[in-house]
């Protein structure tokens, strides 16, 4: 029995609905003798801004009861950059490669976008207006639909390239951000970015990071996100990319079952970097054993 | 670079907290270069997901070993690792010593589990020469005899005198390295090249020397880490270029660093 | 050596900073025989509204990784019922009650306090704007700081008692309702309830609660629950119960140093119902090990 | 009820996938009424907080054991709890069958891991009876011998017929309890009181019958519970009452209800 995997994310196509959450897989290379990057439905690489950027300072990263908190704060080459660094290296590939943007100010946004448009090997952005760790703004254009509709609207104009809005999780109302971003014209939406967390040392009195507070990732946070994808999948009618805690297939499943057409691998892959494949074979043995033909046939099927 | 599920050949105490992990290896083993180290999944660690990174201590073609000191959560639950049982590594990991310099005098400092990280590194040096190893207490200077029986000479300190030189390591370094004296030819400073593993206020006393006596010193830095191959940017330390710094990731770019190409954080 | 492990919630002395979460404890009796309610800085009930209300159907319960779901829905005898039922067993001990109150609509968070008012045993209300398991309201009023001030102006107009407005997880700003609800003058407040959480079996298709939806509790919340305490803290002079995944004393000390001068304990209770006690004790030897006097002395001292 | 640090004093498979775990527990044991239960903290229960739920299989003075099948993920956790390692436990939990009546012939008829839950209860009723045990295949049927040293009579009923009659436990129960008729006195089904453990589709097809022919049936209800004490509500079903009907509690208003009082859920 063959089922078909491939999804489509605006033009487009994946070989199958599985990517890497961004951040979680740097930029292609870091995992290539481990993971066969042709595997991939899709690689989505760390965030980019315009300029380079030097990110927080360390402690970045910290274990917590089942989980981790990162605030990396978006170190990277900036467009440029990483157009010199890595594009070599991913047209390679017979992968679509999403590209993970942020900015420091609005306009950044559509810079960003002007500089990468013109490489083929960029099949399609995610734009972080979610990232917990940085000042500049990414955190606040996310929480608020006014703000946040702006950016999309920004790089909507600046690319026929598929744009997919990342959603913070921290709001009441996820469908509200969703469905302003199906009104600006995004092709599809992440869902979620890492959880505003924290930490502190009781002997030293200190945050346990850097940068005091950071993101919360890995399982802990997989229910908060089923229920962001369902409430979501409910407003729209464009694509949901899921994540959040996904380390086992099964886990995949759940966050289609509830509203995502994709899913993205991110923690997990520190923990063990086959899971990706895992998660791409199991999520085509369930459609087998179930009786489905395609993708499609799971997508929200949730019975409420 | 590897991801292989490893089976226990042998897992015993060594010495005080120290114990030794010896996996059947076959993928990761011959791939190994002294200084490198892996990324272990402990198994039946409770509540905690990352692996823990611990520096190669032995490899041959059929697998590795690592000699580790429980500290926390991860390591005092790899002590109810039973031979049989299957561990999940990735590795080798990180750049590993570079060749020794032959025309240089080869010095060993070490402290703590930087004994086992040296060992492999002593084992397939040419040229042996002298090994400076710091404890809090003759318990914690391991692998002395190894070394000697490699051809190493060993000074070792203790804080508390119950071995060797009382004080840091560099109670006994610097005596002997005032004595060779800067400028003496082959006997002089600046012709030993020094391989560093420790914590790191010695990794940086030994720098601070290199750099004002003009000597090598290859210090392989312990930073936290999460991914271990260089995809999160956790472990990064400030590495000096040409018009101020860049990160460089301990995983990947490391864990070795020449002195000079270190900025220390304060 | 002595430490005065003694705070103040308002008018209301609690013998040491550690009470239980509301709905984890039942309204009393249930843990008597394990636990010494005269231990408790203060006994938090399950949430009680005017009229017996019958909650939601079963499952109530999932279990996730390192957590739980819970829609419990809010059962309970109502404010009459409570009084005959179990203030006659709560009066034998020498703890403050803190009843948590909530209701279908804003009225019934007025006529609730009414009808408790006149108990001697009623020390202080909770007031549950932010439960996500009840259809009626609450969770609306607690991620509008509008309806939220409203709410909590209300039950200030009805009692001299101290009133302890519990906060939402779910808003970017935590920190406009704490400030909200000392303006409207509450006496502290709780953070957090449970956060908005979904679990589906990918059998069946169906969620594994029978509302559908729950709230996300235990260890996995606890570095989202700091975060949120800390926001508020620097927001506030008020009090803040800390709650969320507390399961060891160092937990607690982590919730403290964040800024909570009170703590609660939670799902900690299902798995070891002598968490409370350990938690007591190893506060006070926390302060002790350290060198302080009393509470006051590491609350809210996190260095940033 | 208690919470208990209790010991391990023996731990082995039984029949099939049943294994038995008997505890060193002072304080517990010597409290258990038949039909109470326990909630177990499983030792090493990766990535699950919560105790299991587990009826009490035998309890004297000195301690509590337990029959139990591995199912999922805690019971199969079980598996490694080693002899002398501790394992912590609250009990007893729930309200256990009531006195048997002793003008009335006692019918025990359980499935699963029942026949445990029962073994108690019939070991300290003093009028012996009959007892129907259901089970998918012989391996299930578990304790026929030493339920029949206590004076029982033992009609086992398997699915596929390696073990007694073939088919539900029905199978073999309602031919008995037609043969004994209504209204035949002494003999007749009104005068027989039932005490059912097993999987729920058992409990309400013996309770069916109990409300169709006017006798009485205690059934042990297996609900999903997170606090097993009464505090969380999680574990409701609903109880009949004069005007309609109320939420009980398995963990603590049950898990023995009489079958009148059961209003099912569809
Ligand atoms: C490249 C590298 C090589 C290493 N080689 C060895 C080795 O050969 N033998 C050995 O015994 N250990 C080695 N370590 C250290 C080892 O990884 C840590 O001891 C281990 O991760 C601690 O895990 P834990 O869960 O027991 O401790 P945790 O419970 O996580 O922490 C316990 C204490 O140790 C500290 N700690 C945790 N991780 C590190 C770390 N990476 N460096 C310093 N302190 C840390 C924590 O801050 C805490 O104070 C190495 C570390 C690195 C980065
Ligand atoms: C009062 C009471 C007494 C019990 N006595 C015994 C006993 O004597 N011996 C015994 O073997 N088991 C007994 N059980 C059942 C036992 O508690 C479950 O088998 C156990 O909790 C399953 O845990 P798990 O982690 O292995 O399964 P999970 O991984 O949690 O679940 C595995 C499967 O079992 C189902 N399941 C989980 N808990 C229950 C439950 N309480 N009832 C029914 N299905 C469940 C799940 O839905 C899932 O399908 C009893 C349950 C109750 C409520
Ligand atoms: C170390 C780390 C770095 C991350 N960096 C980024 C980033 O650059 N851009 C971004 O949008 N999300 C970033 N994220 C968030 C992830 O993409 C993802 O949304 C989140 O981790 C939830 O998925 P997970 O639980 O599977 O990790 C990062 C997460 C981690 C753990
Ligand atoms: C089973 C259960 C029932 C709860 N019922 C209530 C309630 O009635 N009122 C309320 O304000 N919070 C209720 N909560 C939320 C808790 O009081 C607490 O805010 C939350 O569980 C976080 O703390 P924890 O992680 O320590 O459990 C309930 C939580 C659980 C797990
Ligand atoms: S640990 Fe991830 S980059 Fe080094
Ligand atoms: S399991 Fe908590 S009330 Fe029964």
């Amino acid at each position: 029995m063959s089922v078909d995997l491939k999804i489509k994310i605006g033009s487009m196509v994946m070989k199958n609905p599985v990517t890497v959450a961004s951040g979680t897989f740097g930029y292609g290379p870091e995992y290539a003798e481990l993971v066969d990057l042709n595997r991939l439905g899709a690689i989505t690489v760390k965030g980019i801004c315009p300029e380079e950027h030097v990110g927080n300072p360390t402690p970045r990263t910290f274990e917590t009861r089942g989980g981790m908190l990162n605030a990396i704060g978006l170190p990277g080459p900036g467009a440029k950059g990483f157009i010199k660094k890595y594009v070599p290296f991913l047209k390679q590939y017979d992968t679509p490669v999403i590209v993970n943007i942020w900015g420091k100010g609005m306009d950044d946004y559509g810079t960003v976008v002007e500089m990468l448009d013109g490489e083929d090997t960029v099949s399609a952005y995610e734009i972080n207006l979610s990232c917990p760790n940085v000042k500049e703004g990414g955190a606040a254009f996310g929480t608020e639909v006014d703000s946040f509709s702006k950016v999309v609207e920004l790089v909507r104009g600046k690319t026929q390239k598929p744009i997919i809005p990342k959603l913070a999780p921290n709001v009441p109302n996820i469908a509200a951000f969703a469905k302003a971003a199906e009104n600006c014209g995004a092709d599809a939406v992440s869902i979620m970015n890492t959880m505003p967390a924290m930490a502190i040392n009781i002997d030293t009195l200190k945050p346990e990071l850097a940068n005091k507070f950071g993101g919360l990732s890995g399982p802990p946070i997989k229910p908060i996100a089923i229920k962001l994808v369902f409430d979501a999948a409910r407003a729209i009618s464009i694509p949901i990319i899921g994540m959040g805690g996904i380390f086992e297939p099964e886990d995949a499943v759940e966050f289609m079952i509830a509203g995502a057409t994709s899913v993205a691998v991110g923690t997990a892959n520190f923990v063990d970097p086959g899971t990706i494949v895992r998660v791409i074979d199991g999520i085509e043995r369930y459609l087998i054993e179930k009786g489905h033909n395609s993708v499609a046939d799971i997508v929200g099927t949730v019975k409420i | 670079m590897k991801q292989e599920k490893t089976t226990v050949i042998e897992h015993h105490n060594f010495q005080g907290e120290y114990r030794i992990l010896r996996l059947s290896a076959p993928a990761t083993g011959p791939l190994v270069k002294p200084g490198q180290f892996l990324e272990l999944q402990v198994p039946r660690l409770a509540e905690r997901i990352l692996r823990r990174p611990f520096s190669i201590y032995q490899a041959d073609e059929s697998g590795v070993a690592v000699l580790y000191k429980a500290v926390g959560r991860g390591t005092e639950a790899m002590a109810a690792i039973q031979v049989g049982e299957q561990v999940n590594i990735i590795g080798p990991l990180g750049n590993g010593y570079p060749e020794a310099d032959s025309g240089k005098t080869p010095v060993l400092v070490a402290g703590g589990y930087g004994n086992a990280a040296l060992y492999i590194l002593a084992q397939r040096m040419k040229k042996k020469g002298i090994a400076f190893f710091g404890g809090r207490s003759e318990i914690d200077i391991l692998l002395v005899k190894e070394f000697e029986k490699l051809g190493w000479e060993v000074r070792p300190t203790t804080d508390d005198g119950s071995l060797g030189t009382k004080g840091l390591v560099t109670a006994a370094f610097d005596p002997w390295m005032n004595q060779r004296g800067v400028g003496s030819g082959e006997q002089g400073v600046e012709n030993i090249e020094l391989f560093v593993c420790g914590p790191n206020p010695m990794l940086k006393a030994m720098g601070d020397r290199a750099i004002e006596h003009g000597f090598t010193a290859w210090l392989s830095l312990d930073k936290n880490m999460a991914c271990g191959v260089g995809a999160c940017l956790t472990c990064v330390i400030k590495r000096k270029t040409e018009n101020g710094w860049e990160w460089a990731r301990c995983c990947k770019d490391g864990p070795i660093f020449e002195s000079r190409d270190i900025m220390w954080e304060s």
